[in-house]
């Protein structure tokens, strides 16, 4: 007979509060194989901890259920306390008794806590049923993959290669720098975005630790942490590494068909180009959808031109194979698309211009070196009005999150326009100001007091053209009157989403990711910058809106997060994993079909003497213990450790019977 | 031959007798069977939605329910009609605590599936601007229109359907198909004063006035309308708003079907222009029209 | 101006009307004024619909039924298409003009609900308007009957426009059904508004 | 009514390690309030679902079940996911012709952060089966 401690974990008031936990406690004692049952405040504090260890040598346990939180909380938490107690750690089972029942049957006590008995029980039952598995260990392959070349992906690169480990750094566009190389200056300290960022990004070209892989994507991945296959498709980029960066290819293309994605599409670009003059690597590509060449096969100026003959036209995409220990991902973000705004004028009005496209204007490397012009006529600018909250905080278009930076970086462009040109008037329409951070609001107040920018607040309903003017009706709610404002240019604050393909990528990891596309954390506060895939790893605007210092110091904590891991030697996986009982294998071969990690294998053995058979076996470093083997075995020969289906029967029979003490 | 189910509103049987005539006048030449509904009742307009849900609902359920029954796309040149008939129809939709009542109190059922349309949409979508392009006997060469859409047809955005809500284009395509010259202007659907004609009749002023002065200025020959309502606010009420704005405004307004009957051939009188306040005899005259 | 929150109009009364009548979450409403920047008429109200809904969210009833702003919407549902917080404002208007005409709340307008009254009598009797008829009970009643007569009422006459004889549902049974109608549908808006069902 | 108690529902739901477990957790977290009817099975995997445990678990006297797991794509597992949803119709099927109502049967797709999505199905599951339970 098992000897099983439970122990009933108030957590304060979060279980107690609703559960009658000394209830549970006792039931628990009711049940056949329970020795000891306790309750206490908080059993995760160390008293908590050491409660079961006292009880686990006083009553001679065997196996322990502790009904708290979800186990994805403290699992491992309390693994680790049986295990000092001299268990084996999978001879415990948590009952969810916080997430599962307390915080969502606050509605009826009585209900709340009958349900909380059952599912104490039911843990009791899985754990009368629980084996004791050893650790399994894998090897570590110590370089990391770095998905994304913006600031995130850069300082993540930098941090991990200065430990010492190896570094690949894909980036889908010709260059890194990402978003903050469009930047013209950073809030609140109003410096050049460029004179920061560039430096790193010469760092990143030449760290030998660094392998920088720009125009490329990453395509496929498999394996799991320590272990990962990644396939990465090198985009031809029709230019060779003979290219010494000269430009004259650049300057000789006659084509000008496209418009550029670094200047927001405000100025043309060539077929033949680099994003920007600062770019890291310094080699340009060609864009083989507008490329005269690729197109009619006729033109081939740029291989003419060239000095070192580092034109390839015959180049072809390139899938390339590597083995990575972890992943960091930081893909970035995009901004909201504000053509969806009717009102605003479905994109269409020429001087309503997005928030990055303000940057490029008034950046002196922007394509009007820094003269703030309209679009549509490139006359200057003399009352400007900047909207906040465009594709934030709005419902009805599906982004009712707050982007966070817009405020601050809307008081800061109304700010560089006053300072560039002291005749202009800049009003903003706000709905509410959100300047937390160190010396935010000061900044805020600035640009209200010694910059004389008009705050009204209020959002605005309606932008249309009148002659070359545009009439922006807004309202101050504070005065509770409509204000019509006429303007030569409207800047709206666009809010952030994450990157068009967001989602495929988290597909490709197996990453969850909510409804915008915005990655999930582990958990959202003491596990920001780590994912349910262990190993991969997570920063910046990719997991949900921020800033600059922000995406910094989480770029960081994956570095740090990696190196950690990377300095063991050895990598402790679960054991929870399938195994072939080879005596009632039939040898069908389901299992080895099913198995998405190829995982099975099938060999012919002598099972007992003289029965030679073709049957499964289990590789237990490349199993994941996922179960579809399991669920597809039509003899039941294959079982998984953990979530056995003695343990699993046992849980649906204590499911589905009723409490056993209420009369 | 396409049937609709046709429904005038009291408007077109009285004050805009002029778009009930011309409407039928149009139809009759694309071939568009219009079925007048037989004793339909009047859809409530605005009063019915500001004083019951209910009586919103049921009014225009009857005529809903006999389109329904004779598997026909219901249709009124009234916007306000057809605003009342669409909200109608998608009110029953998302509550099914209000269609249960509307049977009650009207003794039928209703299954949901009459298909409202406004005419516009029929003539654009279901006979087709090709078709239409096909029968145009005179091209309207020269003609600077505004189109005007006002409240009820585009709004709320459900109503609009295949149409941009904040800048819709049919009518635009349809003056563009008959050869004059939609003008780009942004008061498209802003709001007449509407229902407020008799009760606040300032308002209207000020709202029809900012209208006819903002198609002035885009260099407007004449405003096109949709809604026999928008209508008698810019048109009958023009003289006391060229009077308070202390300009004479002088714009015609004419209904879409009537512009579309200048471009099948029909002449002045055929489409009862003579019914306007605002002639637009002089302007149609210059431009070679008549 | 100092005013005494009312809680029993939070939590019910007031606020909890106005949303089971219009079937809108007015809590939704976080104050961003893009329905009183687009609001055509809301130059001529006490106070604008942003106000408006934060007086429902506050229960305040005496102060926002006493002034013109339902009366004043227009119901030309600019506000309802672009709210960002997707409430159908221009519904919650008519819910405060609905509430009021049933005399659940301070009537503070007369034009408008003399006007419906004729409005909807007219329809009820004839199925359809009548419209010379309507004008002329709308102008006595409301005290001006010489409003619009000169110029437009008599050149819409000498145009032909308005017909003085009633059009009427020429089906003596339908036209019963309709009054009929009219009758049922009272009974039941003052179940629904006065709660007396639930 | 009849004065005898009528037994409480019992639903059993077999969630997903990786998204639905998660997700339930995240309805917690949110605190968004549901029957409380049902019982959670923590499974690795959707894939993992043995009809046996599902046949067992009606055979126990369950009123009704739930499978929840990752939106297909999303599996954890790269495809666990998609041997469940080509099981599902087959097991659904199979269930009525026993004569078990399909209102007693059911599967959704519930990721980690859909926390108010799973407050959503749980409701539907547990409506389902009253229905079942009262109307035959």
């Amino acid at each position: 007979m098992a000897r099983i401690g439970v122990f009933v974990c108030h957590c304060g008031t979060n279980i107690a509060g609703v559960v009658d936990v000394t209830r549970v406690a006792k039931y628990a004692e009711t049940l056949p194989g329970v020795r000891i049952s306790v309750d206490y405040k908080y059993m995760c504090s160390d008293p908590g901890q050491n409660t079961i260890i006292d009880a686990v040598k006083k009553y001679n346990l065997d196996r322990i259920v502790v009904a708290a939180c979800s186990p994805r909380m403290h699992e491992g938490t309390f693994r680790k306390t049986i295990e000092r107690a001299g268990l084996n750690p999978y001879l415990m089972e948590m009952a969810n008794i916080r997430e599962h029942v307390s915080w969502v049957h606050s509605d009826d006590k009585e209900l709340a806590t009958q349900k909380a008995m059952k599912v104490m029980e039911m843990a009791v039952a899985k754990v009368r049923r629980s084996e004791a598995l050893s650790k399994m260990f894998a090897s570590i392959e110590k370089r990391a993959l770095v998905i994304g070349g913006g600031i995130a992906g850069i300082q993540a690169a930098l941090d991990i290669a200065g430990a010492g480990y190896k570094v690949v750094l894909v980036e889908k566009e010709p260059s890194i720098g990402g978003r903050m190389a469009q930047l013209d200056k950073t809030f609140p300290t109003l410096d050049c975005s460029a004179c920061i960022l560039t430096p790193k990004m010469v760092a990143v070209s030449q760290d030998p630790n660094i392998t920088l892989m720009t125009y490329a994507e990453v395509v496929e991945v498999c394996g799991y942490v320590g272990q990962f296959d990644v396939k990465i498709k090198q985009k031809a980029k029709s230019v060779n590494s003979k290219c010494i960066g000269c430009g004259v290819c650049v300057t000789k293309c006659p084509n000008r068909k496209s418009l550029s994605e670094f200047n927001e599409k405000l100025a043309p670009r060539k077929a033949i180009y680099t994003p920007f003059p600062q770019a890291v690597p310094n080699v340009p590509v060609i864009d083989r959808e507008t490329c005269t060449f690729f197109k009619t096969g006729k033109c081939k100026i740029c291989e003419k031109v060239c000095p070192t003959g580092a034109i390839e036209y015959t180049q072809q995409d390139e899938i390339i194979k590597e083995k990575f220990g972890a992943v960091v991902v930081a893909t970035g973000f995009n901004i909201y698309d504000h053509s969806n705004y009717g009102e605003y004028g479905y994109g269409e009005i020429k001087d309503v211009i997005s928030s990055l496209q303000f940057e490029r204007l008034i950046n002196s490397s922007g394509p009007t070196d820094g003269h703030v012009v309209r679009p549509s006529d490139h006359k200057e600018v003399k009352n400007v009005v900047f909207i906040q909250c465009v594709g934030s905080r709005d419902e009805s278009k599906h982004r009712p999150y707050c982007s966070r930076v817009c405020c601050m970086y809307t008081a800061k462009q109304a700010m560089l326009l006053k300072d560039h040109y002291p005749e202009t008037q800049s009003y903003v329409f706000y709905i509410d100001i959100r300047s937390a951070g160190k010396n935010y609001e000061e900044f805020v107040q600035k640009a209200q007091n010694d910059y004389g920018v008009v705050y009204l607040r209020g959002r605005v309903s309606k932008i249309y053209e009148r002659g070359d003017k545009l009439i922006v009706k807004g309202a101050d709610t504070l005065s509770g009157a409509q204000v019509e404002v006429e303007a030569d240019m409207v800047v709206l604050a666009n809010g952030l989403e994450p990157k068009a393909n967001a989602k495929e990528l988290a597909q490709l990891f197996h990453m969850s990711y909510d409804q915008y596309g915005f990655y999930n954390e582990l958990h959202p506060k003491l596990a920001p910058v780590e994912t349910a895939i262990s190993g991969v790893f997570v920063a910046g605007c990719c997991i949900s809106p921020k800033d600059i210092p922000d995406t910094v110091a989480q770029a960081s904590a994956t570095a740090a997060k990696v190196c950690a891991l990377f300095s063991k030697e050895k990598l402790e996986v679960e054991p929870l994993i399938a195994n072939v009982n080879q005596l009632t294998c039939s040898g069908c071969e389901t299992c080895y079909n099913v198995c998405p990690y190829s995982a099975i294998e099938m060999e012919d053995k002598e099972v007992r003497r003289g029965d030679m058979r073709h049957v499964a076996k289990v590789l237990e470093s490349v199993c994941k213990g996922c179960g579809a083997c399991v669920g597809s075995c039509y003899c039941k020969a294959v079982d998984l450790k953990g979530f056995s289906d003695r343990q699993v029967m046992n849980q649906i029979e204590t499911a589905t019977t009723e409490l056993s003490t209420n009369d | 031959m396409l049937k609709v189910a046709y429904f005038p509103g009291c408007s077109l049987s009285s004050t805009a007798k002029e778009y009930d005539v011309a409407t039928r006048l149009v139809c009759e030449d694309l071939e568009i069977d219009l079925v007048e509904i037989p004793e339909w009742t009047c859809c409530g307009a605005t009063t019915a939605h500001i004083t019951s849900e209910l009586t919103a609902a049921a009014l225009p359920a009857k005529s809903l329910i006999w389109a329904e029954k004779h598997n026909m796309p219901i249709t009124s040149p009234c916007s306000a009609c057809f605003s009342r008939l669409k909200m109608a129809h998608l009110n029953m939709e998302k509550d099914p605590n209000l269609k249960k009542e509307v049977e009650e109190v009207t003794g039928e059922t209703y299954n949901g599936k009459a298909e409202v349309l406004h005419l516009t949409r029929v003539m654009l979508e279901k006979y087709g601007l090709e078709n239409i392009k096909a029968k145009i006997k005179k091209q309207l060469k020269g003609l600077k229109i505004a189109c005007y859409y006002g409240c009820l047809m585009t709004r709320p955005a459900e109503v609009c359907e295949n149409d941009r809500v904040e800048n819709p284009m049919i009518m635009d395509n349809l003056v563009s198909a008959l050869g004059a010259e939609p003008i780009k202007w942004y008061y498209k659907t802003e709001c007449c004063g509407a229902a407020f004609s008799l009760t606040k009749t300032e308002i209207v002023r000020k709202l029809s006035g900012d209208i006819l002065k903002e198609a002035k200025t885009c260099g407007a020959d004449l405003v096109m309308v949709a809604c026999p309502l928008c209508h008698s606010n810019l048109d009958a009420r023009q003289p006391e708003i060229s009077k308070l704005l202390k300009t004479d405004l002088n714009m015609p307004i004419l209904y879409f079907t009537q512009v579309m009957g200048l471009a099948l051939g029909y002449d002045y009188m055929d489409l009862m222009m003579n019914k306007h306040f605002i002639d637009p005899k002089p302007l149609l005259k210059s431009k070679g029209i008549l | 101006m100092k005013y005494e929150l009312q809680l029993k109009n939070i939590k019910e009364g007031f606020r909890k009307d106005v949303e089971r009548l219009s079937q809108q979450k007015i809590s939704n409403c976080y104050q961003c004024g893009k329905c009183s920047a687009g609001c055509p008429v809301a130059y001529a109200m006490e106070y604008p619909p942003t106000m408006a809904m934060r007086m429902i969210q506050l229960g305040m009833h005496d102060r926002l039924m006493s002034a013109n702003t339902s009366w004043f919407c227009v119901s030309c549902e600019t506000c309802t298409t672009r709210c960002p917080r997707e409430i159908d404002i221009a519904k919650v208007m008519d819910t405060l003009k609905i509430m009021a005409q049933a005399g659940k709340y301070k009537l503070s307008d007369n034009e408008i609900p003399i006007f419906d009254w004729i409005f909807l009598k007219s329809i009820e009797l004839t199925g359809k308007i009548y419209e010379i008829g309507m004008i002329g009970a709308y102008n006595m009643l409301s005290l001006n009957p010489f409003k619009d007569v000169f110029p437009m009422g008599v050149k819409m006459i000498l145009k032909g426009k308005i017909s003085f004889i009633p059009h009427l549902i020429y089906n003596p049974i339908e036209m019963i059904k309709n009054i009929r109608m009219f009758k049922r549908i009272k009974k039941k808006d003052r179940e629904r508004i006065y709660e007396k069902n639930a | 009514m009849s004065n005898e108690k009528k037994k409480d529902i019992n639903v059993v739901g077999f969630l997903c390690n990786w998204c639905s477990y998660a997700g339930a957790d995240m309805t917690g977290l949110g605190r968004n309030i549901y029957p409380s009817n049902i019982k959670i099975i923590r499974i690795p995997c959707t894939g993992r679902m043995d009809p046996m445990m599902i046949i067992e678990a009606f055979h126990n006297g369950a009123d009704g079940v739930l499978v929840s797991g990752c939106h297909p794509g999303d599996c954890h597992y790269s495809e666990g996911n998609f041997y469940w949803r080509r099981r599902y119709p087959h097991l659904k099927s199979l269930m009525e012709h026993f004569g078990i109502d399909k209102r007693r049967f059911h599967a959704s797709w519930v990721s980690a952060s859909e926390g108010k999505k799973f407050a959503e199905v749980v409701k539907k599951v547990v409506a389902d089966v009253k229905d079942w339970q009262e109307n035959g």
